[in-house]
């Protein structure tokens, strides 16, 4: 039972393509493999909890039982998805009525196709699911990355950024307050990792930049103001809706700022990519609406 | 200049929404809160507010719905759950902040055409027929339903998006659809407000 | 006592005259058992020849009532079902004594604190009552006389730490003749009141009425100061504790060493490189060192984990050099044990100020700025590392400084409790800090707790000095970017209705207090409970605060609860007056609950030899025999013995028998 | 403050009758503290006082039952905390084989009931006196004859 199964979550295929693209790429060259979990569905994201709470907690767990067939730990790229399945895996444990209801209503609904044909979907909340800084740092390690790395970013002064659903309210595999497995991702990819920088865990608007974008301005014109006073290159994120509020809307930011504004927000597999040597096109560098060549030729020139 | 008076009776109370409120966390731990102001302080949205959490859920204790219910505040949070992890009362604010969500959508008290209803609205209604969201309709339809002219100012992320071929408007979808609709209808059915915590 | 076995005596039907008083406690009782019901229950019960109720039967009248039906009824057993035995079950022996008949021809019931204060269904809370009272008067009938047990109580005393709940306590009772043996585990006495500054709220100066006591401790004849030691075992019972001390080796002979401190100039390292435990590590020291100027004793030590002398046996030993003609240094000490006898014990082991790593959202140890309380009475002070002058770890003077209060208390995610301190000490140093920086100060409070003579006046004073007083805990502390070395302190301003963000270049974080981390072991040793939170717990929260549930155990200062130093010393004098009461009573009497052997009905099978801890049990001519000034009364050996020759004075076989039937006899 | 209701008062008129062996230093004085700090549980139990939980004759325990008792319940101190040092682990031993042998006579393990609580422990006082009539309530009424040989065997027990 080697490698994981792979929960894309619904922005990977969108926005967040190079968030995908950047992690098959680097599990690929790491040799651990990913596999698509068959016929996902969205996890309902904040979004459907707002409106009804056991269709949200239904909608988790037809991934979690889907992903528990398997055996293998299932890897949610996406905070939010992250956090929904970790969160309602929870709930299913401590609250055995709500557990029947749902194992109820899927077993009478849903199916899955196993060596006899189609069954009954059960579950059981076996399936333990994983951010990719977790699998990375925890289970691949640090060293093995570091063997692999050809091309060292070093010179290149990343911020890490980790939004707020992998640290809060769970925090499994980090810090809460003072979360470090990105910094030493990054590290290990050769980056200056910029410890000073104080919001990596304070929240990027989410979908309020959609809703209510003056509101969502407000907060990333806060983490790229300060950034952009710490000398900092280049913001490595961990979410898809982190990296689309904190790069799509820098030219609103510039203007509340004052400031010019054109930071590159990556992906912290798109970096880490770049180390191990993986040919920029395959990791979605093409994709940022900042341009990234600027700061990297930067880098070159300093090494 | 029309004022509107800072004063409430108590006819303007409703004691069963009190109930309901201090009844969504187990152990009392509603009533407990010591109004250190923590849940506002971290809140990264506090400052564009009607009130802050804190604040907020003072008023849904003594059963002022309508100010409660009417406030911005709910439809701001964005579930980044700062003050859950700060509160020395272990109140889960964010998950409490979903149940006002969902009471002021389902009682018909969220404002019409609030883009945040809209977009959850939307999201679900999405997800309900596809089993997936796709974020171009998803903004389209937002558009369609908050008015289209406050997100003219946006369509530069939009052209962005379509550019770096970060966008499609090709629908993403499962292919049991069938099934998992069925799922939710059936668990709508069994219906209720599942404990907070 | 010409009383003659239970059974026989009394009505002329085999049993005994028994007496039934059923308390209302006020409302205490009476608003969860329907009293009268219960007293008409027990009128009906066999033996009892009255039962009464009444409002409060411990007051005098209740008492006087009780004697008077004993004298007029011919009462020979009574039962008051009123609140705990361990509130009134000596006043009611008492006054059954009085009354005229043995004190242990009664038994009592709980019908407040297990009944009424429990339940809230009355017919339930009844129905309790009633099973307990008959299950009393069943007992009761089988009581036999019996006389107290008494112990002389030997008259010195050990005081276990050397803070000022612990000083006091050991100048109050050698002052009045006593014997004091003072522990303390620092090298110094003196506690954390020697590392502050002033005062709240008279602002006196903490080493200008500590240290004077501190000196008549070092000099008065009754007090042993034992420094660098831990008590490791305590024996016996009270009135007769054995305890073993366990001396540290300092490496310096106490008794040589004349506090010159010239070994610590000749030390090979010319300055220090250690942290100063003192000063909380805000400056250095060398191996061989003095905790404090004042300290007592005034004696040097040396850190064996930095001596170079230690580490690698090639020092060139300067400081036995420079201090040949007293010859002090000593590198071959070892521990040493000391065990001494006495009756009393004086528990003072104060608190642990709360660790604020513990919390990193609030940057301490993460940024420069940020300080604990502790740390900046010891900037204040001005025999402190600054010599009183406030400069930052990164050499600048602040400007802004911001203080927050309930740093590891009134948080469930580290410590529920209020430290009842803080707010109060968090206005001192703002009023010190103003007073030395011109800085302006921000208090961010929850709730301001004053209460306490001239503590809310003390208040108004640093207010009136400017202070802003912002009510909000403050939620995030980062850096300011531009490297300003200031942090940004975030708070709802909660009196304004606002998010504030306010740079500051100093936080002090008002950090709560807690138990020390070894009251475990502490209370482990001593046989004392610790409450929730891990203080120890008294043995009544209003009318026995100083005492524990070990008898001749008693509690002083912070190790019981948070307080502060008034209250300390107040409850330190408690303690050595508790201390002193039980000396000059010269003995104690015991419960008369000791086992005893029927040696016509011992088998002599050894069964119960091996069972009792406290070795009261010999065979003598192949039968047991028990000590009784050995046997403490645990009944152990009573349950054991197969042949049921082991009985139990107060605990008999069929008093309880006659319990367990009782509670089930109702229909 | 955390308070759970009367478990008792059911309609279909099954009350649990508990006896319960308190130690006299540490659980009757978190039965006590428990009043103080007006905790409410269940009103099934009937405390008798002894001084160590090594007092507790398995006798006590067979009477109790005999006589009618649904449930025993014996508390005790702590490990390392008793008052006399080690009457709470006599205590234990005993009640592994008075178990094992009520087990043999058809009484559910429930029934019987060893619990350290300490003076300070009022909230674990309330939640085993609570669990356990909950639990007793669940298994009914006991239905103990105690055959007059089980006594005997007692005296093994008791060694």
């Amino acid at each position: 039972m080697s490698g994981y199964d792979y929960y894309p979550g619904c922005s990977l295929k969108g926005t967040g393509k190079p968030y995908e693209e950047s992690l098959l790429a680097v599990f690929e060259s790491l040799g651990v493999a990913l596999d698509e979990l068959d016929d996902w569905n969205c996890c309902g994201a904040t979004a459907y909890m707002a409106v009804d709470e056991m269709q949200a907690v239904a909608l988790a767990s037809r991934n979690l039982a889907l992903a528990e067939k398997s055996g293998r730990d299932l890897v949610a790229p996406c905070n939010a998805c992250w956090l929904v399945l970790n969160k309602t895996l929870g709930r299913l444990e401590g609250d055995v009525d709500l557990r029947d209801a749902i194992c109820a209503a899927m077993a009478a609904t849903c199916t899955t196709l196993n060596g006899e044909g189609r069954r009954p979907l059960t579950l059981e909340g076996s399936v333990a699911v994983r951010h990719p800084l977790d699998v990375l740092v925890n289970d691949i390690g640090l060293e093995t990355i570091e063997e692999k790395v050809v091309s060292p970013l070093e010179g290149l002064r990343v911020a890490p950024y980790y939004g707020c659903q992998i640290v809060r309210p769970l925090a499994p595999f980090d810090d809460q307050h003072d979360p470090q497995t990105m910094d030493r991702l990054l590290a290990a990819a050769g980056c200056e990792v910029a410890a000073d920088y104080p919001f990596k865990t304070r929240c990027c608007g989410a979908s309020q930049m959609m809703t209510m974008p003056d509101v969502g301005i407000d907060l990333v014109s806060l983490l790229i103001e300060d950034a952009i006073a710490r000398d900092i290159d280049v913001i490595a994120v961990a979410c898809p809706l982190c990296q689309f509020n904190l790069e799509g809307y820098q030219g609103k930011v510039a203007k509340r700022i004052g400031k010019e504004a054109k930071l590159p927000i990556l992906y912290f597999t798109q970096l880490l990519g770049l180390a191990l040597g993986i040919e920029p096109k395959r990791l979605g560098i093409q994709r940022s609406f900042v341009p990234v060549a600027p700061v990297l030729e930067r880098r070159a020139a300093h090494a | 200049m029309a004022t509107e008076p800072m004063i409430r009776t108590e006819a303007d109370r409703d004691p069963e929404f009190a109930d309901w409120f201090t009844d969504l966390v187990g152990e009392e731990k509603l009533r407990e809160c010591i109004h250190c102001g923590i849940c506002t302080g971290s809140c990264p949205l506090a400052s564009h507010m009607d009130f802050g959490p804190r604040k907020l859920m003072h008023l849904a204790r003594q059963g002022f719905s309508a100010d409660v219910l009417g406030s911005n505040t709910i439809w701001l949070c964005t579930s980044c759950y700062a003050c859950t992890v700060a509160c020395p009362e272990q109140i889960p604010v964010t998950d409490v902040m979903y149940a006002l969500k969902r009471r002021a959508i389902e009682g018909g008290q969220a404002p019409r055409k609030h883009p945040v209803v809209n977009l959850a609205k939307g999201f679900t209604g999405q997800v309900h027929r596809r089993g997936r969201m796709t974020e171009a309709y998803l903004i389209a339809g937002l558009a369609l339903r908050s008015g289209v002219l406050r997100y003219v100012g946006m369509a530069g992320v939009g052209w962005n998006s379509v550019r770096t071929g970060r966008i499609s408007l090709l629908h993403d979808q499962i292919e049991r659809k069938e099934e998992l609709r069925n799922l939710l209808d059936a668990v709508e059915q069994h219906g209720g407000e599942v404990a907070v915590r | 006592m010409p009383e003659p076995a239970a059974r026989t005596s009394g009505n002329g039907n085999g049993t005994p005259r028994i007496g039934v008083y059923v308390c209302h406690c006020g409302t205490n009782i009476a608003s969860t058992i329907d009293v009268a019901a219960a007293q008409r229950a027990a009128e009906s019960l066999p033996g009892v020849v009255l039962s009464r109720e009444y409002k409060y039967m411990c007051s005098d009248p209740g008492q006087e009532m009780i004697k008077d039906d004993i004298r007029d009824h011919g009462l020979e057993r009574v039962v008051v079902a009123s609140c705990s035995p361990c509130l009134h079950e000596e006043t009611f022996r008492t006054a059954i004594a009085d009354g005229g008949i043995n004190p242990y021809f009664f038994q009592m019931v709980n019908i407040r604190e297990h009944d009424s204060w429990v339940h809230k269904d009355m017919a339930a809370a009844t129905a309790k009552a009633n099973d307990l009272i008959r299950a009393a008067v069943r007992r009761v009938r089988f009581h036999q006389p019996l006389e107290a047990r008494r112990v002389p109580i030997d008259p010195k005393v050990l005081v276990l730490g050397g803070g000022i709940a612990g000083i006091h306590a050991a100048l109050t009772l050698a002052n009045a003749g006593k014997q004091v043996y003072l522990v303390e585990r620092e090298p110094s006495i003196g506690g954390h009141m020697a590392m502050f500054d002033k005062t709240f709220p008279t602002l006196d100066c903490a080493a200008c009425i500590l240290t004077p006591k501190m000196t008549q401790v070092r000099n008065h004849p009754n007090i042993t100061i034992w420094t660098m030691s831990d008590v490791v075992e305590v024996d016996g019972f009270v009135g007769n504790y054995k305890v073993k001390v366990k001396h540290r080796p300092r490496y310096i002979l106490e008794e040589a060493c004349v506090g010159c401190l010239e070994c610590i100039d000749a030390c090979v390292f010319r300055r220090g490189k250690t942290p100063d435990e003192f000063n909380l590590g805000l400056s250095k020291r060398k191996p061989i060192y003095i905790p404090f100027p004042q300290a007592v004793p005034q004696v040097v030590l040396i850190d064996p984990d930095t001596c170079i002398e230690f580490r690698t046996g090639k020092c060139k030993k300067t400081c036995i050099e420079v201090c040949a003609d007293r010859n002090a240094i000593d590198f071959t000490q070892t521990e040493t044990f000391d065990e001494v006898e006495v009756g009393s014990i004086v528990v003072a082991t104060g608190f642990k100020a709360f660790d604020a790593g513990r919390l990193p959202q609030y940057g301490y140890g993460r940024y420069d700025g940020v300080y604990t309380a502790l740390e900046v009475e010891r900037l204040v002070n001005a025999s402190g590392p600054t010599e009183g002058k406030i400069v930052l770890r990164d050499g600048r003077e602040p400007e802004r400084i911001g203080i927050i209060h309930c740093i590891g208390s009134r948080d469930k995610n580290t410590n529920v409790y209020c430290s009842r301190v803080c707010c109060m000490y968090s206005l001192k140093l703002a009023h010190l800090l103003q007073e030395k920086t011109n800085a302006e100060i921000y208090e961010f409070y929850i709730d301001m707790r004053t209460a306490g003579k001239g503590f809310e006046e003390f208040m108004l004073r640093v207010k009136s000095e400017g202070v802003h007083m912002i009510r909000g805990k403050v939620s995030d502390v980062y850096p300011e970017a531009g490297g300003t070395g200031r942090v940004v302190l975030q708070a709802e301003d909660s009196l304004a209705g606002m998010v504030r963000k306010i740079p500051v270049d100093m936080v002090v974080l008002a950090t709560g207090l807690e138990p020390q981390p070894d009251a475990e072991d502490v209370r482990r040793i001593f046989n004392i409970t610790c409450a929730g939170g891990g203080f120890f717990m008294e043995r009544h929260p209003k009318l026995a605060p100083v005492s524990t549930f070990t008898d001749g155990v008693f509690l002083a200062g912070a190790c019981q609860a948070p307080k502060d130093i008034p209250d300390t010393v107040a409850q330190a004098g408690a303690a050595a007056a508790e201390a002193l009461a039980l000396i000059d009573h010269g003995y104690i009497e015991l419960e008369p609950n000791t086992a005893y052997v029927v040696a016509e009905e011992c088998s002599g099978c050894k069964t119960c030899l091996g069972l009792c801890p406290f070795s009261a049990i010999t065979r003598v001519d192949g039968k047991a025999q028990i000590n009784p000034v050995l046997c403490k009364g645990c009944g152990t050996c009573v349950a054991a013995c197969p042949s049921g020759a082991i009985k139990q004075n107060l605990f008999e076989d069929e008093e309880i028998y006659e319990e367990i039937m009782g509670v089930l006899a109702h229909v | 403050m955390s308070e759970t209701h009367d478990a008792g008062q059911q309609v279909d008129g099954f009350e649990p009758r508990i006896v319960a062996f308190f130690c006299n230093w540490c659980t009757y004085l978190a039965a006590d503290l428990a009043g103080t700090s007006r905790m409410k549980y269940a009103p099934n139990a009937r405390v008798i006082r002894v001084m160590c939980s090594g007092r507790v004759d398995p006798q006590f325990v067979m009477e109790a039952l005999a006589q009618g008792a649904d449930g025993v319940l014996i508390g005790g101190c702590h490990p390392g905390d008793c008052h006399y040092q080690s009457g709470n682990y006599k205590a234990l031993r005993r009640y592994h084989l008075l178990r094992r042998m009520l087990t043999d006579l058809g009484v559910e393990e429930k029934r019987i009931r060893l619990e350290w609580i300490s003076a300070a422990e009022a909230d674990k006082l309330r939640d085993v006196m609570n669990e356990m009539v909950a639990e007793i309530r669940a298994l009914g009424p006991a239905h103990l004859e105690v055959p007059d040989e089980s006594f005997e065997e007692l005296e093994e027990v008791t060694v």
